[in-house]
């Protein structure tokens, strides 16, 4: 089946999916993607089957899953350092639902869908509750628990990166339903078709770890909820100020330690590949953070400690689709564009009108999507993008950017939509006044 | 000279600084206080061990200023900071024998 | 018995209080308030959103002594808290009624 | 109408509050304040850096009460908060002109 | 020289150092357990010498060491959130108080008294001070240092679990004592009946992380206890509230991220029964946040982030012996059932009316006793459970629990009882009323 | 070559150089630098080339680079705590300046200067911006850039000790700059003497994993801008006392935490020497943690939990050097001794009369010296120091720290100078009044 073909197939597939969705109550939907798993398998498991276990391998994806675990919890905290004090607690438990929720959605049917071989579009069931998967099993060099498990950690902190739009007002009980149908309907599949063996992969868009996966995701979903669920009561007129930046400069340490697992596990093995995304998503890192410093720097003449927190983390979302496929000296160019590049990416919600707390869609959309772009123009690690001669991969890079984009906005948009009615998403007015923790989890953060 | 002390609801305090800065009067003194009254605190439950939390979060107002303009000052933070709601709170209003701007030793009116 | 607030630069705390334990005063109450008046508060900027802050950190100091004292005292702390730039603060004094050391019952000048 | 301030130790917060509530009495402001005076603070010790923190965290009680009942009011708080050792406090009695309850612009007796 | 031999030499050796411990008097009960140990050794050491050198296994126990490490100042932070202000260092004090003291007695006593052969009650003297330990030293695949530490780390983390429960009133000068006794009599010689060839591995009882060990242990001792040093000062009329919760999170993160440490790190090596344990840790972790969040949504109709990071560790604390040795879906229903046990779990103390200010006997007594039980019904890997059709497992855990507990109980409160006599348990009553960290520790927690 | 001779050599162009360094502008002294690097190659690159890539090594080290990394921002929590209220985020920022601007002036000079081939007294620039470094490079049994970044970790880690003596007033530009120059000028050459092949290598100085490198050259030059930039406003009247001391202690556990990586990372691979230097570690931090809280306790009968972390990050500091080359005895005298040396090395500066706000000296220097002199007395393990009848080893590793803290007093001195010439370093009164959180970086820690 030649490629053109297959895309053809695969993204007239996408669309008519697409359509149903859009018309359909998500679970119907939900129903309707899985029936179309039923279908010849296009895709294949991500990782080619390899003989034999690899102790080097299984150690480095052991600590790489748990650097990954570890990032979401360091979300709670980034997030929880800027919210105002009376919604502290509320935004931590937005990233510990989705590891307790997430992680059990993940071993029902997550993986199973994300990686089971299905079709170009999504998985399959043959996975439901980890069928067929033993500790004998090997994903490549390594147990397929482990594979499972790193590949579950990404499912659990993207959806917990949207809850920073809809922090200070989103109402825990939809959140909680929300995670469920938005893993399911848009996680799910794109993790799919960019790792599973769907028609991103097959068309050969680049994303060594997840930048459109995982961020562009988030972003673009994020976006949709921001002009669901409008401004919170106040914006922007009050003072909207972080209660304890300490806390947030924690959340990033932790989330840029956790980085390293999330970019270089992405190579599945303690090999040279992983100590070159080792190296390109710290040199980006750094970078991202001091160029955000300078633009404070320049234009405000106060370089904050928030500045710096934020160019780390979005020199880390930058360089993520990128990191085993660029070298160092592209990484510097990619960290420092990072930095500037979301520095305005965190004021377009100002021109734009909506409020977006805690600037998910200006660091993970903006940054997510132009990572992906940068990795088919800087592409020349067993790849080639622009720079390697291959103009293709630019477009191969956008088209994934922009058909991803337009999904998870749309479905999220309708997800949202639906939950508004049904359950309400946004809290009353006089709860989001007193604050969510004690009027949703009876409990305060501080008794100082 | 009048002291007037209002304890007033957190969130009403910017309206209030608002209807007493058109007044023209700028300078004011606040204290977070916690106020126990008719209005009801909230609970809390740590591990099953419920807290009955009866106090409440309130902003304490002094403003100083002259005797010609207290009322209006009194009346333009009673409305300012009214909500109809138990719990707006109370102003508190009493003669002081003097004021003195410790810049200046500058004394009565002029100290403010 | 007089009561006498003083409303100061945190930083010229210490030296308010040797000034006033110089006159033999050791007892007052400190109060943490926040200023709004004359002197500016600062800008905070976050992601680009920028804010005022137009309060001041004060501290409020509460001594309540004899009327015969009263003088020296607001002298004390007027000279101690001096600085002559704007935001020095302010001095409030008034009478109270009555005094009562909750230890021994006792009152009025023996109180404090 | 009669202010009543006490400033007591805080873990007899609690006490006073019962005995006041008994006294029918539930309306109070309660501010945290740092008291310096005969108790002595502590000693605290960072790597060999001695410092004598010379206050005492107290808890001031602000209670509005009209004539006939201050006393009993008095009383109650001074045999609440009594301990018998030095830093139990003080109660400053003073008058004051007017109170007005902000979300019914009653005043008087029918604001407290 | 023969094993027998070498035997009779290490008992009496060990028997006269054992003289000298009871002249210092505490524990008959001890010296009875001590004197039946005059039989035959039937235990050997630990992990089985293999001739060669894994670099993956050696990394990844050495990260799982550094893992379990960092567990201890999390739970350092788990705890001192949950304190008030005026203590929340004379907490922090008592975990780090065990990294640094039982740390230097495990090197000098503990391994040797947990792992040296010994029999089958108790170890030898025969690694006095690490004697006979080279870098060469090989304990199956990995050093024997590496193994050594790792094993240390459970002997540090265990009686710095018990100070949940004295908390706010324990004088630290005898808690400190506490913690050398403790160790010698309580966690070396149960360490050793369970992993050190002692007489519950003899009997075939299984605990694959230490739930017997480590968190039955310590919650049966946090009991004993409880009942001897009585009720903070005004429990439970007035609030005894978290003072930050946020630390408390952070600890119950740090806590998750390094269990993956304490229970994949149990298989010794980075192999499928490793990515298994992994799996299992991180199913009922996330599932016992699950269960324990419903159940307050549904009595209070408030979950809590204090309920979820409760949950989270209740789960931990289940899966820990069964960890290598169940299969996902059990994991699935003994990390559910983690929230629920423990949910009542903590009210316990209320009905018996103790006063366990964190609740240690809740979460790791009961815990720990119902993951023991839990692993006899749905051992199904490399052993045999209930569901594999062998109800005589359930018989054998039953009985190292009840033994374990028994043990615990008697000997720390006979230990407590002594050292209260001798140097007094508890502070003076206006100590404890002005607070820990500034009387005993001439500190305090914040300047804010 | 003759050792002998090679040494003369050596030690010859040092003064010489230094000579020039001291009495020129630090520019051009770095030229002079530069261009001595021309020179034929004494030295050669720090691990000898090995053929094939072990994975379980690699695991290994790219977990001690994601480990040593964490250490930065453990420190600016360490650092943040200890500082007034006011302060924190600017001291949170000189850590994470580091991490930004370090993190980049390593991947373009450091790494070349200070592992290039070069000569006895620098590296060279033949790997400027990474250059000749592909995913293939290895070093020894693990590829380049791990290694690199791994080196890397160490260079952004030390200039962020420093800042510990100049925290609450230093001028943020000014610092920045400071850093690229401190690290080209100080921090690349001395790495390059003690690891790079340099002289004091050759001379056969043991620095096992950065006594001298790191901690005495950060504490002689945090000596020398303490000289220079004088006491604080109000110091030591006034209260300088740490505003949040769980801060504090959570920064201490993540540096213990990550100084795992630091020390057991420096053997290069997952081998016995990383697992007795993980051991070595262990001790020391445990021993001086202890011995910390027993002088307080002593002394001022108040063991405090600044004391104990203290203590633990003083042990970590003197086993640095000795980690991989002495047993577990040793550690433990080497740990005690540390909690001692240390808590009187803090005294020296009110006794001196300079102001170290953080105790950079007292710590990092001292314990930094006795550390590398330690080393030489009881080196045993493939080395051999006093114990093992080589007395000499003492006498090499007296000059080296000598020579090191030399140098880098001398440097910093002229940099610091200069700089304060140029840019100031240190902010107006009344800036360092209202705080430089304000002032410089227009943010707040906390709005509680
Ligand atoms: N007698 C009193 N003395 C001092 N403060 C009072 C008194 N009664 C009420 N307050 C303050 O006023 C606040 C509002 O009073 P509350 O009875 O709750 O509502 P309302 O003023 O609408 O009747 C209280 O929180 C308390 O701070
Ligand atoms: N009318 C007022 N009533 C109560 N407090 C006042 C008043 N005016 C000023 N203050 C207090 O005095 C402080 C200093 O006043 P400000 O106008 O800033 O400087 P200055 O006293 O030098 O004129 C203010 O921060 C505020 O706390
Ligand atoms: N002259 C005073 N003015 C205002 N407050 C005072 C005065 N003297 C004491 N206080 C307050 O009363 C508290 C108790 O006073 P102290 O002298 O310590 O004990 P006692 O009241 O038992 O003599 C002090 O901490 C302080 O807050």
């Amino acid at each position: 089946m030649s490629l053109r073909s297959l895309i053809r197939v695969s993204i007239s597939r996408f669309l008519s999916v697409n359509r149903i969705v859009i018309a359909l109550h998500p679970v119907w939907a939900a129903l309707c993607l899985l029936l179309l798993s039923g279908g010849t398998a296009l895709g294949q498991e991500a990782p080619p089957a390899a003989p034999t276990l690899d102790t080097g391998d299984t150690a480095w994806m052991l600590v790489s899953t748990a650097l990954v675990m570890l990032m979401t919890p360091g979300l709670a905290l980034f997030y929880g350092g800027m919210v105002r004090k009376k919604n502290v607690l509320s935004s931590i438990m937005h990233s510990f639902a989705a590891l307790s929720i997430i992680g059990i959605h993940w071993i029902v049917i997550g993986y199973s869908l994300s990686f089971g071989t299905g079709n170009s579009l999504i998985g399959d069931l043959n996975h439901f509750f980890l069928a067929g998967i033993t500790p004998d099993s090997l994903s490549g060099t390594i147990p397929t628990y482990v594979f499972m498990w790193f590949q579950g950690m990404f499912a659990i902190i993207t959806p917990a990166l949207i809850s920073g739009t809809i922090a200070e007002r989103v109402k825990f009980s939809t959140y909680v339903v929300f995670l469920l149908i938005w893993a399911t309907l848009v996680y799910d599949p794109i993790a799919h078709w960019v790792w599973g063996g769907g028609w991103i992969q097959e068309m050969g868009a680049l994303d060594f770890a997840g930048g459109t996966v995982v961020h562009l995701s988030s972003g673009a979903s994020a976006l949709a909820l921001a002009h669901l669920i409008g401004k919170r009561v106040g914006y922007p007129g009050e003072m909207f100020v972080p209660h304890n930046l300490t806390m947030t400069v924690l959340g990033a340490a932790l989330l840029w330690f956790g980085w390293f697992g999330f970019n270089a596990g992405s190579a599945l093995g303690a090999n040279g590949i992983a100590c070159l995304a080792f190296t390109t998503t710290m040199i980006a890192s750094a970078a991202a953070g001091f160029s955000w410093m300078m633009m404070e720097w320049v234009f405000h003449n106060k370089p904050s400690a928030l500045g710096v927190a934020s160019g780390c983390v979005a020199g880390l979302v930058v360089i993520t689709p990128a990191a085993g496929f660029v070298m160092p000296g592209s990484a510097l160019i990619l960290g420092t564009s990072a930095g500037i590049v979301c520095y305005y990416g965190v004021r377009v919600k100002g021109l734009l009108g909506f409020d977006d707390s805690l600037d998910v869609v200006g660091i993970h959309g903006i940054g997510g999507a132009w990572g992906a772009i940068g990795t088919g123009i800087f592409a020349s690690v067993g790849s080639a993008g622009l720079i390697s001669g291959n103009a293709k991969q630019v477009w191969l890079q956008f088209v994934s950017v922009a058909l991803v984009a337009l999904y998870a906005y749309v479905l999220t948009y309708a997800i949202g939509f639906c939950l508004d009615r049904v359950m309400g998403f946004r809290v009353e007015k006089d709860v989001e006044i007193a604050g969510l923790d004690r009027e949703l989890h009876g409990e305060v953060g501080y008794t100082l | 000279m009048i002291k007037i002390e209002a304890i007033v609801k957190p969130f009403r305090l910017t309206e209030v600084q608002e209807a007493l800065s058109i007044l023209g009067i700028q300078g004011m003194t606040v204290t977070e206080v916690k106020g126990f009254g008719r209005q009801k605190g909230h609970i809390e439950l740590y591990r099953g061990a419920e807290y009955q939390v009866n106090f409440v979060p309130k902003v304490l107002l002094t403003v100083v200023t002259t005797e010609d303009r207290a009322e209006q000052v009194v009346d333009a933070i009673q409305k300012a900071a009214h909500t109809g709601k138990i719990g707006d709170g109370k102003i508190f209003i009493s003669h002081i024998d003097e004021v003195m701007r410790i810049r200046t030793r500058e004394t009565g009116s002029e100290a403010i």
